[in-house]
């Protein structure tokens, strides 16, 4: 027994050797990542990391990027900003790469930044917290809205259909957390009062407490949920069994199909802050998102045999945004790399239209959301 | 008078309200809790044959909920699917006994603790790779109609929850009571030197109870998937929820643990709705701790003093 | 003069200083410092932690807690309110020093399984009051960290972390052997061995309990403090319960009551998911898998079942 | 003046009185035995005279001052001593260690001394340590000073605990059933060292079923019947006591 484990011990090691070990093929351009494809953000993770893969063996298919390969080197952070840190430092020290697309979650995402920052490497984040591109950061840049940016979105659609008193019900994850924080800055810019600020574990299986106490307090008006995974979907169970006829408006954490699937007919009339993927179909043919969706849904579908998400888009926009400022600089020169990022104008991404400036790391406006409403099991477009 | 009237039906009103919230949270403190029952039960009783505490006891839960939503989902009805899918826990709790435990018996404590803490990070990640990272909803079994009852909502599915809990803990205790197996399972609990002097197979007794709590797990597992969806990794939660109920209770009590799993679900639904949604989740350990200051061996726990 | 050589105490005291000393030699950039020094905080906080579990038998789920709550008052205090950071340390070994005091009467008197269930509660309180009180703490996204300085010295970088942790990681271990093998650490091992046998002989158990306790409870502060600085960011996953599970999972798998066994512990856990990363999805299937065989097969754990080994080997030759 | 009292000594589990009113008093320099049938609750009266059970109801001297209330490392330092019907010894130590445990009370036991291995804590250990190994040749277990103490014979490990008692340089050492479980040889041994022990100035108090070895060595001994004491007196006086010969020896 003992010496199988001896040499189960050694093959280990020379494993260990192999994926330790920096790549050989040393003129392929070599692209970093680390997303959360395990663990709870596991569903946000996942399809970010297939579309990575799925793109960059397109890329390669048609003869790479400045005549070289693309290299894509991934490392699973299952959500710990701990081990997504050392990762980052795996990225960067030990496999060189030339440019970091990553950090699923905004807690990864922090852990990373003073490490590229410091790396001068040019990181493009796909997560969602408005701190990390606020204030500007030289070397970093994301590509989905902020969450500052869906509570606007939110806040505006109720401000036009006259609700001035809301509930607000968030998750205590770091997206919950951190969209709630929002939610409480710019409520008020739109004359919204929250009267009722209530949270829920991202574990949680029954919310039925919560919404009771919003059920029951006086002159509420419409109710807004801020989080992601399983928890949103659970709540809208709840919220039809206890027969709430209240608006009810979720995050774009939730924009996905699956989200629909989950909460069955209580998801019926929910209306939602996502992107125009989720209406790729009967969006108007002179959107000029239209063609980019159209592609990436036909894309991802043929190849994974799964529905496509909003998530997996932020990583095409991601690799997309890193292909063409390296096409543009001529060379994975970083700083050089950083620059045509920055001056990136005009991008037509599966989110929005990019339009970065040296004052804005991110370069969407609140175009890049679109109000949802989810209607016979399907999403349909309010404006 | 005139002016009184109204004043009345205000508060009325009010406790009315008052009183339906009260038996909101009660409904969803129960049906959540007859959850955490069912999974305590499940340690309870590998507690009681072995003093092995099977942290992976919220893998089997794990492993009900998502083996039926596959099982489902490849053509089986419902019923087969969650006879298959019980049938899958059960091997997998045998299994775990036969290969992982019983190899390290007469290992520390702790040892065992993180062999099983290896099992289920094991088996999660086996769910994960083989049903993938996607929630799954179960179709409930009657319905999603809430019923109402005193100003309060129910769901279909919670009345089938606390029905087939009390059915098992009916039939669980039929079984202790009058079965052979059932009546060994105890006598080891009691006394394992003494069962084993009268002939008792300890380690089939071990090896029984692995696959009853498995069992226990996974139609808890089953009966709230419709309500609380399933994933790979739900285990983890509930276990650990599980774990504090059988604990609450006094470890190795099996009407502790039902008691334990329900007041957990109580206690939580309550302090989520009257004391801050935030520290819901710490509001159980707090009180467990002082429990355990108090009464150091839970509710329902053995008392007596160690013989030396 | 050879004898003493020979003596675990010096002997392995002088393998790991030299092994520490010339390990820089085989490390090619920062990221293998980093898992070295990661390797050597948890080693450290493991050391102790050992003491507690290996030598006294007391279990602990929630030194995590200790750990997260050593590294967000040095980050709170440096960060929020500009305190030096060795002061911030400090207050932080006051705070954890101070709980773990008051708590251990109560949780010690308790045994077994029901001591660590009250470790894990305590544990997790801690983590969740971290990450609900984000106006201080940042929340779940987690909070950035001052470098660590001292009279204008700053400590910054993998190459000088690695001498201080490696420093640290020297004295601890002299630090946990000399208290096994002296009148403490023996009592300690008899209160595992059998308690009552302890006190008819005017061994003060609880007493011994609960200094250990908090004495382990202060290394993980330590630690944690200091992983903070080296860090940079912090989140509340560091005092969750996952992190004390980790840290237990560290002294079973080296080997209980075996100072050495805490370091391969360390040394394994930490390197094992870096090694691991390339399987993806796999990784949780193959790391579970290792636990389980390692711990079926060596249920004393790795050291005290190869030394043992070792010994029947040699002594089967001559 | 004597050296232990027991006064109106009671203690009940759940109602069921394992002592009852149970008063008797043990003069110095001595060799008391207490014998009764099983479940007479000689053990019990062991565990309260040490502190390990608190008694119900009653008081217990040593020395004139009471006992009762003190946990068992306080009496252990006012001169305590004991072993076990079952073995309490650390098989996670060696043999000699588990001796060494046994002069805890004679030690430096700072926990910061022995962090830092202060000059004092080495010269007092090697000191313990050569003390130690004296005491494993007295009670004849000197072959085991290098060995685990999960490798030795069960007869052994009885010796090894009364070596850890002795350690402790007690006034009053208590041996529960030190006999039990040993061949006659092995016995025969056990009753020799008694006699050595209570040679050296230590007052011995067993509990012991092997009535050759009883009579043989005790000066006093104290009859234990459902709690109650039976009768006392020298074992002529016991031996033949109508009512111990009616109610124990009789009936054994």
């Amino acid at each position: 027994m003992l010496k199988s484990l001896f040499t189960r011990g050694a093959m280990l090691a020379v494993c260990a050797v192999s994926l330790l070990s920096p790549a050989l093929a040393d003129d392929a351009i070599k692209i970093g990542s680390f997303l959360s494809a395990t663990g709870p953000a596991s569903f946000l993770g996942d399809p970010e990391l297939k579309t990575l893969q799925l793109y960059i063996d397109k890329l390669n298919a048609e003869g790479g990027l400045l005549g070289k390969k693309v290299e894509l080197i991934h490392y699973d952070d299952a959500g710990d900003a701990e081990k997504a840190r050392t990762f980052v430092k795996r990225l960067l020290d030990n496999d060189k790469v030339s440019l970091i697309i990553g950090g699923t979650t905004t807690g990864t995402t922090m852990a990373a930044i003073p490490l590229v920052e410091r790396a001068k490497i040019p990181f493009i984040s796909l997560a969602g917290g408005i701190d990390i591109i606020d204030p500007v950061k030289k070397w970093v840049f994301k590509t989905p809205q902020t969450d500052r940016m869906a509570a606007a979105k939110i806040m505006e659609d109720m401000k036009k259909r006259g609700y001035t008193k809301i509930a607000l019900l968030s998750e205590t994850s770091g997206f919950g957390r951190s969209g709630r924080e929002q939610t409480l800055k710019v409520a008020p810019e739109y004359g919204i009062d929250i009267v009722l600020d209530e949270t829920y574990g991202p574990k949680d299986t029954d919310m039925t407490a919560q919404l009771t106490k919003i059920k029951n307090t006086e002159g509420v008006q419409a109710v807004f949920v801020f989080g992601f995974g399983q928890g949103p979907a659970i709540v809208t169970k709840n919220y039809a069994q206890l027969g709430i006829t209240l608006p009810l408006y979720q995050s774009h954490g939730v924009a996905s199909n699956s989200y629909i699937d989950l909460a069955g007919d209580a998801a019926q009339g929910v209306l939602i802050s996502a992107s125009a993927l989720l209406i790729t179909d009967d969006l108007p043919a002179d959107d000029v998102q239209k063609t980019v969706l159209v592609n990436y849904k036909k894309d991802y579908e043929t190849a994974f045999k799964a529905p496509v998400s909003t998530f997996g888009a932020y990583a095409y926009d991601g690799l997309m945004l890193a292909v063409n400022a390296i096409k543009k600089a001529g060379s994975t020169d970083p700083s050089k790399v950083r620059d045509a990022i920055e001056q990136t104008e005009g991008y037509v991404g599966a989110t929005g239209v990019v339009n970065m400036s040296p004052k804005d790391h991110m370069g969407l406006d609140l175009t890049a959301f679109r109000i949802l409403e989810i209607k016979d099991g399907g999403w349909v477009l309010i404006q | 008078m005139g002016a009184g009237r109204p004043l009345l039906v205000i508060t009325a009103g009010c406790s009315g309200i008052m009183f339906a919230e009260f038996l909101q949270y009660l409904f969803s403190g129960m049906t959540i809790g007859a959850t955490y029952a069912l999974v305590g039960l499940g340690f309870a009783i590998i507690y009681n044959a072995s003093h092995v505490i099977n942290f992976a006891q919220g893998e089997f839960v794990m492993i009900g909920g998502m083996a039926t939503v596959f099982l489902i989902h490849i053509g089986l009805p419902l019923p087969v699917a969650i006879l298959g899918a019980v049938a899958l826990a059960v091997v997998t709790g045998l299994a775990l006994e036969k290969l992982a435990v019983e190899p390290a018996r007469n290992a520390d404590v702790v040892t065992l603790i993180i062999i099983t803490i290896g099992a289920s990070i094991f088996l999660r990640g086996l769910a994960q790779v083989l049903w993938g990272k996607e929630f799954f909803a179960l179709p409930a079994f009657s319905g999603n109609d809430p019923i109402h009852l005193g100003g309060a909502t129910l769901l279909p599915q919670s009345l089938w929850v606390l029905g087939i809990t009390l059915a098992i803990v009916v039939a669980l205790a039929w079984f202790f009571k009058y079965t052979l197996i059932g009546k060994a399972i105890l006598a080891t609990a009691c006394n394992a030197d003494a069962a084993k002097m009268m002939g008792i197979n300890t380690q089939f007794i071990l090896f029984i109870s692995f696959g009853l709590s498995a069992l226990l797990g996974a139609v808890a597992g089953i009966i709230v998937a419709p309500i609380t969806l399933t994933s790979y990794d739900v285990g983890i939660m509930l276990g650990l929820k599980g774990f504090v109920a059988a604990v609450l209770g006094g470890l190795g009590s099996a009407v502790g643990a039902i008691v334990g799993g329900l007041l957990l679900g109580i206690i939580e639904a309550m302090a989520a709705g009257y004391i801050s949604s935030d520290y819901k989740d710490a509001v159980p350990f707090v009180i467990i701790l002082l429990i355990l200051f108090f009464l150091p061996s839970g509710l329902f726990g053995a008392r007596g003093t160690e013989r030396v | 003069m050879l004898a003493k050589l020979t003596h675990p105490r010096i002997g392995g005291l002088l393998i790991l200083s030299l092994i520490i000393a010339l390990l820089p030699l085989a490390l090619p950039n920062n990221y293998y410092y980093d898992v070295a020094i990661k390797i050597g905080i948890n080693a450290i906080v493991v050391v102790g932690l050992n003491l507690l579990i290996g030598y006294a038998g007391q279990i602990s789920l929630g030194h995590g807690g200790f750990f997260g709550l050593g590294a967000y008052t040095s980050g709170i205090l440096t960060a929020v309110y500009g305190w030096p950071p060795l002061l911030a340390l400090l207050t932080g070994v006051a705070v954890v020093g101070v709980l773990s005091f008051i708590v251990a009467r109560p949780i010690l008197r308790l045994t077994g399984h029901y001591l660590a269930m009250a470790t894990l509660g305590l544990g997790i309180i801690i983590s969740i009051v971290i990450s609900n009180e984000d106006w201080l703490t940042g929340g779940p996204d987690g909070m950035y960290v001052e470098p660590f300085t001292l009279l204008g010295w700053e400590l910054y970088g993998e190459k000088p972390w690695y001498w201080v942790i490696g420093a640290l990681l020297v004295i601890s271990v002299w630090m946990a052997m000399n208290i096994v093998d002296s009148p403490a650490g023996r009592a300690l091992r008899a209160v595992h061995g059998s308690e009552v046998a302890a006190q008819v002989v005017g061994v003060d158990t609880t007493g011994y309990k609960v200094l250990l306790f908090v004495v382990s409870a202060v290394f993980a502060s330590v630690m944690g403090s200091l992983f903070a600085h080296y860090s940079g960011f912090i989140t509340p996953a560091q005092a969750g319960f996952f992190h004390s599970i980790e840290l237990v999972t560290m002294v079973v798998l080296g080997g209980m009551a075996s100072t050495y066994g805490a370091l391969v512990g360390a040394v394994l856990l930490t390197v094992l998911p870096q090694l691991l990363s390339g399987f993806e999805d796999f990784e949780m299937v193959i790391f579970g898998l290792i636990l389980m065989l390692t711990l079926i097969f060596m249920p004393k754990g790795l050291v005290p079942t190869l030394t043992h080994k070792l010994k029947d080997w040699r002594g089967g030759r001559s | 003046m004597s050296l232990l009292r027991v006064e109106n000594l009671g203690k009940s589990f759940g109602g069921v009185d394992a002592i009852n009113d149970l008063s008797f008093t043990i003069a110095a320099n001595t060799i008391h035995a207490v014998i009764g049938p099983n479940g007479a609750g000689k053990t019990t009266l062991f565990n309260m005279i040490t502190g390990v059970y608190q008694p119900t109801r009653g008081d217990i001297f040593l020395d004139d001052a009471s006992t009762v209330g003190k946990p068992p490392h306080v009496l252990a330092s006012r001169g305590m001593s004991r072993t076990f019907q079952n073995l309490q010894v650390c098989m996670n130590m060696t043999a000699i260690e588990n001796v060494m445990v046994g002069r805890h009370l004679h030690l430096n036991r700072s926990f910061l001394a022995a962090m830092l291995r202060l000059p004092a804590i080495v010269r007092g250990d090697r000191q313990c340590r050569e003390k130690a190994a004296e005491l494993m040749e007295f009670v004849g277990v000197g072959q085991y000073i290098k060995t685990d103490a999960n490798a030795m014979p069960y007869g052994a490990l009885k010796r090894l605990e009364i070596a850890r008692a002795l350690a402790a340089e007690p006034k009053l050492l208590l041996l529960d059933e030190p006999a039990a479980g040993l061949n006659a040889k092995e016995t025969a041994e056990i009753d020799g060292l008694i006699q050595k022990i209570a040679a050296t100035g230590i007052t011995v108090v067993l509990v012991e079923h092997d009535m050759k070895l009883v009579m043989h060595i005790s000066d006093y001994l104290l009859v234990l019947d459902f709690g109650k004491k039976l009768a006392e007196g020298t074992p002529t006086e016991i031996r033949n006591n109508p009512e111990v010969i009616a109610a124990y020896l009789g009936a054994a």
